[in-house]
């Protein structure tokens, strides 16, 4: 996020961020977790909605925009990272969050990611891993283990499942972390760092589906497992120890941040800046770009 | 309003010019010519295309206007090559007909162009005689050519430029001394190009070129090739089309693109990459096609001006997202680069075979406008136009360009941008914004459109139906209004005359229309008909989607026979035509795969031959009374 | 051919059925019903959609006609849910006009249904006591049903069922008991689906059901709803239209699909997903839409027949891979089972709005074939006719299908796989392997077909535009021939008769067209306007694209007016027709965006009216003689 | 490769998989090695050519199938993988080829190679990676260096570039190397050894453009600077060395077997194959797939 807003901080609570609109989420589903860690961790960063852009892709989770009060863009299936990357270009004063499910960012968006990465622009991007398709009712995830059984795959899966903690760090994040609303405080925290870290920030959700996702899925069963990465005294600078870490995803409910570059590159949007200003100099009036088309005598 | 050279009735003079002499003022008897058209080729490392752009440079420096079309095989570096450059005392519109210059470096790679360098009986052949075949040989069948002469291109090349990559510049001297066209200037052109490489390379280059003049001077054609003065010498621009297009996108406001590289678009990023910072706006290559005007239409909801610019593939790759930018009415420019399809077809070479597509690829109903210049000085107003279209309907708009257009170089009038009108899209006012509806339902069907950062006008902006709030429905109701609001919304634009090119007398019986590309030959034999005493009148549509029914009903009332002339296997345009006009049945179809030459030529004599059945068909019907 | 029902003349008989009561045998001077719709809504945990099927299936166990539609809102869990379900004595084509009985276990999640439910005077109207609503205070507005019924759905299902949960089956004893449908199969149909449940529940259930025929049995009906002994009873199959459709390519030899989920389409994955293993082939979820058709292209070219499935959105997506499939000509089927549009619009609802799409989404000159199933039991023969369509032209295939065909379940004849056909792709014989060459120009068009494995059949396939030997090429004069041949080869399909339903007095003045899931409603209507004793004929095509000029043609010889019906806003088929087809002056539209419900009576109502100008207009003209 | 032809081996000498089709790529483009490098390979392995499909997307890499004497796939841009996937799964006993450029792989294809490497198909795919895009005339790469000048970036690259070693490591491949047409001899073995891997194999090929790449990528600098894996005494068995020599792509040119799984997983095909065995014999002939819409009394 380049800059706050002028106004001061304790202004904003929660609920400046929730819209009218009523969830249309079955009762139970993770998301209703994470929406509510999103409002907590914008009013602790204090931008005003006006100043946030929203943007999703199609899902259940891909819904949650309409759900503050920010400008919201619920777009296209897999689609929401060019969006949202077009929007900070457009306009790098404005606070770009990104989010979606596990097929919309690892499946159909999966090409998407790692460009997003390298190109290191400022956008918070929060996937709802609940290793399901909920919006299409129940069919495999690129994050679902092998084997499950569902109803595009009676007998099984048959291939191995994505790993979005390590694809990320291979792709050069610069903040990487996960959470669960099983772990709210947790939540909101990470997701406000997220916010508040200079360049592009991932971070992966575990956001059970109730109504498609398996029992070890749901938070109960969460709340038993999870670990903190502070309780490991993971050090978050440490990029091949959280690549180590990361491998376990699928097996163990690892929460926090996994890396946190302790240098931030620039990003690209800051690059642009500079040539903007550097380039700026050169012409009156855009009428000027004309002018390579003059002939002039040699 | 259209800014631009062509509007309404506003159609240039016949080149009255077209394969007619003058005589020469200074050695009257002597017939001097307004109007002729040189092709060469040669392989890669010729430098063909650099003295193509040489001579038309220098053309225009002297007050001539000329269009320079570029051929290449699919080689990257050291396949074929090849220009035709058509040089005129008055305005052109095309790369003209059959070649009144040939210049073959070698035979193989002159024949691997086919019908696109057509040499006929008025043709002066000049090759390498080099080559070893003697000059009634040449390996053209079927053809003799006016006069055939054989030069020592490389031999003058290697004793004077020192080398033979001095090709170029000895054919720059045949053709100056021949045409009597630019002995200062490619000089000049020379050594501002050579600048940086030393006195001795300038020296040895001018040699080379001082060389071919000379044996131009001592080898006086049959048929004399000295260009007459032109018209009315004004100071001249050169363009290209994708490079206006992309100069035009900066003047009209566009603050981003965003694309991925394809054959014959690319110009177009790589001149906004080179300026658009320049003028604060940022490009940015994206992965794909998707991605790139994924970040456009992001750019469009954050309130910026914004272009994508592809070809086929491309157009294929972006439908889901131009689909998403009209139901969610977000305004963008997309510009289709047009090359031989389906498919990867042939990236090198033109064709207008995505009318369809550009119209009707969405999934569900939508209308989006589809515009298309006919030439690449055309771009400029043409894109201006886009840009306002799209700002003030809240639509993706799409350009129908294609490589002939979009590579091409031509001469053009100065542009004047301060004569240029831009609209802005139309932003909620600050009581629109106490309660703000983003997708309210008004009279136009156009609702005032706010943009993060704007206090107030906060929304919801979706691919999903929604109702005026931009809240998700599955209602069938509201579906029905809100696409019935999204298609009204245009139908102001089907009543803008200003995007039509119409002429000839208006009860004329015999019509013609074309689009794109091919409208320049268009209205050439156009004006060939016309001074052939054909009643003949003439429609180019720059607005191709929506259809204005009106436009064309006007057009046809008078019309019994006619012709419509594009670059594609199906008769597109006039299929498109048919789902909304009554097209009278007398029209025909002149329709050709891409990068099948048609010439203006060939154009009228099709109208002359529908002009001939009409008047028979006139003659036996009983007489009245 | 096409095998199927409804081919050429053989339009089934007219549903004399419609809206006209028969006697009741037993009681003579009772009027026994033939068709009755019953629509019921309520939240999502009611178990809505198995009340219907359970009906339905009791229904056609019975000997029954029936068509089940089920429609929800966008919620997963917990929203609302609705069906209708039309239950007839002879076959029927559509889910019908009003309601005969509409059922609402709460009054907020009926009314969500709107037009898709609709409450006439002729209405009987049940609902949840518990509601708290007065018989003559129900929240319909504008309509006086014939008859209120308050029942304690509720309380009964506590009472005997034991928990609300079984208000549904509280309900299908009503019904049961009010159209005498059902009573030992409904009651069979629970002990089978609750068996592993044990004694007790299902004790419940019985029991909850008994109540609820007593209910009926105590509450006779002002209207009587006896249903009358169906026409013809014989052995039924119970189909869906995406599940049939996915074993119509089992039965046609598909051995791969490749896809990726989405709505309303995913049930043919899923199906495939389950079954297709057993017959040697493979299902791939793919990443995207893109990879889905792409690994169907692959698996064509390795020879396998081959699918893929979606819909709108997926289509967009999938816009270059079936261009490349074209010029590649590489046989495959896919299916876009529509929804509305645009961009993501309306997952949830059917809509016919993508027929632009498929015609002409591809850049370059294309045709493909379009086909549209008009039932849910006609997507067999139309699958079936797609692969070989596909697999005898070399080229990708699109099945129009939407949610409503889809989704829906019908009551269907038995088919017989073994009297299908089954056209296999022309392989080259050993002889043409001696010097195989891909692409030969030949008289039809279409070129013998080798794949990967078979010994000299090997070449390069490519979207490059290429010569006879697949060998890239960028000349013109190839350009124009491939294209030729590619396009040329479906003029033999633009002959194919079969391909339509005609039906009506060859001379009629008055015509009716229709398309996929609207095809039923007209040709319902059709048959309403024959006992009217309106002179009107019928053409539904099945073949969208190409446009088979002739059939169309000759159908409008007599025509002087008439109506084309489809669910999309911009009368999409009446503009592709008139792209090909003089389509005379009189033809109106009736064009609704998705899930705005078109009834046969309301056709039929417009069918009147257009007849009725005809006539004034006859008699305004000056009599001959 | 599943199984071999009965042919025997010597049978088979490079000539027999070159086309009489001229290449039209520029004199001394490295694809003129890495074309000759595969004929070597394949005649080892000793496939007849119409049992192997050769899949490319479009670049001037990608025209290498019609150069080869196999059934070829001169496909679009990016989309290879699918193709050749589908083509493996509808047949697994051809021997599947892929290849393409930086950018059809890693840009517009970069969606596809984390699912292919998830499923483990038998393929194996080349990338010719030149660090440009050459067909369309020399616009940046997703593996071009940070800062680099191109039409396409007049003013510099602002993108950090992708890793393609080290993302194909990330998503879990079993064969990973890397060659150039500089070392011949070694090109030819690793793309042998990725054939006959049972199971998907990603080589990656520092294939200069001569054209538009830059001086120290051409074949003469790459033979300074190279270093084989061997030569470091690298054990290609060990993923997480391999992941660390991955990182200096880019720096370094190692070539070689980075990572070669020591126990190969299944493939998607054999287990499709085993499910195929399974089912079958629920079934008598296609028309039994209609039995489940039969009304049976209850
Ligand atoms: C182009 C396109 N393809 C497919 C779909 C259908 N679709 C909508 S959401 C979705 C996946 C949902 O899963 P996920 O992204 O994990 O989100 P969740 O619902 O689990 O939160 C799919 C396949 C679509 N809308 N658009
Ligand atoms: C959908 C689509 N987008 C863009 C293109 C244009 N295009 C063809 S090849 C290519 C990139 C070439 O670079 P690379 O993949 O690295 O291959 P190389 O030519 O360097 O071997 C591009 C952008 C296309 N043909 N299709
Ligand atoms: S289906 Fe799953 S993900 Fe979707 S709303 Fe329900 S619980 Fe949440
Ligand atoms: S442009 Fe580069 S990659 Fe393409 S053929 Fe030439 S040298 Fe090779
Ligand atoms: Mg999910
Ligand atoms: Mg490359």
């Amino acid at each position: 996020m380049s800059t706050l807003s002028a106004r001061p901080v304790e202004d904003y609570t929660a609920k400046d961020y929730k819209s009218d609109l009523k969830p249309i989420w079955c009762p139970g589903c993770g998301d209703f977790g994470v929406v509510q860690a999103i409002y907590r961790a914008l009013a602790n960063v204090g931008r005003p909605p006006h100043e946030i852009a929203f943007i999703s892709g199609i899902g259940c989770s891909s819904r949650i925009p309409g759900y503050t009060t920010a400008y919201g863009f619920n777009s296209v299936h897999g689609r929401s990272l060019p969006i949202a990357q077009g929007i900070k270009l457009a306009n790098p004063d404005l606070l770009v969050l990104c989010a979606g499910g596990d097929g919309d960012g690892f499946s159909i968006g999966g090409g998407h990611v790692a460009h997003a990465i390298r190109r290191n622009i400022d956008i918070t991007y929060i996937v709802m891993d609940n290793q399901i398709y909920g919006l299409t009712k129940g069919q495999l995830s690129p994050t679902s283990r092998r084997g499950l059984a569902t109803v595009s795959s009676a007998h099984g899966a048959m291939e191995s499942p994505v790993n979005p903690l390590l694809y990320v760090l291979g792709y050069g994040a610069e903040f990487v972390a996960q959470g669960t609303p099983a772990d709210m405080n947790g939540l909101a925290k990470i997701i406000e760092e997220g916010i508040r870290y200079p360049g592009f920030a991932f971070i992966n959700v575990q956001s059970p589906c109730v109504t498609y996702g398996q029992e070890d899925q749901m938070l109960k069963a969460q709340k038993a497992t999870l670990q903190t990465l502070e309780s490991l005294s993971h050090n978050p600078a440490d990029r091949l120890a959280a690549m180590d870490l990361a491998q376990a995803y699928g097996e163990k409910l690892y929460t926090g941040v996994f890396f946190r570059h302790a240098k931030p590159g620039p990003t690209f949007e800051r690059l642009a800046r500079e040539r903007q200003d550097a380039q700026r100099s050169t012409v009156k009036s855009r009428a000027d770009v004309l002018n390579v088309f003059r002939l002039k005598k040699p | 309003m259209l800014a631009g050279l062509y509007v309404g009735r506003e159609v240039p003079p016949p080149a009255e010019s077209v394969d007619v002499a003058t005589t020469n003022p200074l050695s009257p008897g002597i017939a001097m010519n307004t109007d002729l058209v040189i092709g060469m080729a040669g392989s890669g490392g010729d430098g063909i295309v650099s003295a193509g752009e040489s001579l038309l440079t220098a053309a225009a420096l002297e007050g001539y206007h000329g269009v320079l079309t570029k051929s290449f095989g699919p080689q990257i570096r050291g396949g074929e090559s090849s220009f035709r450059l058509r040089v005129c005392t008055a305005k052109v519109l095309s790369p003209g007909g059959s070649l009144d210059l040939a210049v073959a470096l070698n035979w193989e790679d002159f024949l691997k162009f086919g019908a696109e360098l057509p040499v006929g009986g008025q043709t002066t052949v000049i090759y390498d005689s080099n080559t070893n075949v003697a000059p009634d040989r040449i390996p053209l069948v079927g053809v003799t050519p006016a006069e055939v002469i054989p030069v020592p291109i490389e031999q003058i090349a290697r004793e004077t430029g020192g080398s033979d990559r001095a090709k170029n510049t000895v054919v720059l001297g045949l053709m100056s001394g021949w045409l009597g066209i630019g002995r200062q200037e490619v000089i000049a052109g020379i050594r501002k190009r050579l600048a940086k490489k030393g006195e001795e390379i300038i020296e040895r280059a001018e040699k080379a070129f001082h060389a071919g003049l000379e044996f131009a001077e001592q080898h006086p054609l049959k048929t004399d090739r000295l260009m007459a003065e032109p018209s009315a010498p004004t100071a001249k621009f050169v363009v290209d089309g994708n490079d206006l297009c992309a100069a035009a996108a900066i003047v009209a406001g566009c603050d981003f693109f965003g694309g991925y590289p394809i054959t014959p678009s690319s110009e177009i990023m790589h001149f906004l990459g080179r300026e658009i910072w320049k003028y604060g706006g940022t490009m940015l290559q994206a992965e794909d096609e998707i991605a790139g005007v994924g970040a456009v239409v992001g750019a469009s909801f954050a309130g910026k001006k914004a272009m994508t610019a592809t070809s086929g593939p491309g157009m294929s790759l972006k439908t889901e997202m131009l689909g998403l930018a009209s139901i969610a009415e977000l305004p963008l420019v997309c510009v289709n680069v047009q090359r031989g399809g389906p498919s990867t077809g042939i990236p090198t070479k033109g064709e207008q075979s995505d009318l369809f597509q550009a119209a009707f690829s969405a999934h569900g109903d939508v209308i989006r406008p589809v515009l298309a210049p006919v030439s690449a000085e055309d771009m400029f107003p043409v894109t201006i136009e886009a840009f306002n279209l799209a700002e003030q309907y809240q639509t993706p708009v799409i350009i129908l360009s294609d490589q002939e257009v979009g590579q091409r170089k031509e001469t053009a009038e100065p542009i004047d941008a301060a004569a240029i009108r831009i609209i802005e899209r139309q932003k909620p006012t600050a009581k629109e914004l106490e309660h703000y509806v983003r997708f309210r339902f008004t009279e136009t069907g156009i609702s005032p459109i706010s943009h993060p950062g704007m206090k107030g006008g906060n929304y919801l902006a979706s691919g999903i139906e929604h109702n005026e709030h931009g809240a998700p429905t599955a209602n069938g109701e509201m579906h029905s209004r809100m696409n019935d609001k999204r298609l009204r919304k245009f139908d102001p634009l089907k009543q803008r005359r200003d995007l039509f090119i119409v002429d000839g007398h208006a009860d004329a019986p015999l019509g013609l229309i074309s689009w794109g590309s091919t409208a320049g030959i268009a209205i050439e034999a156009f004006h060939l008909a016309l001074t052939q005493g054909l009643r003949v009148k003439l429609l180019v549509p720059r607005l191709l989607y929506p259809v204005s029914e009106q436009v064309y009903q006007e057009f046809f009332a008078s019309i019994a026979r006619g012709l419509v002339v594009e670059q594609n296997h199906q008769s597109q345009l006039f299929r498109l035509l048919r789902m909304f006009v009554d097209v009278p049945r007398g029209i025909e179809q002149l329709a050709k795969s891409g990068s099948n030459p048609i010439t203006p030529a060939e154009v009228a004599d099709r109208l002359r031959q529908i002009s001939l059945a009409l008047q028979r068909e006139k003659h036996q019907q009983p007489s009245e009374g």
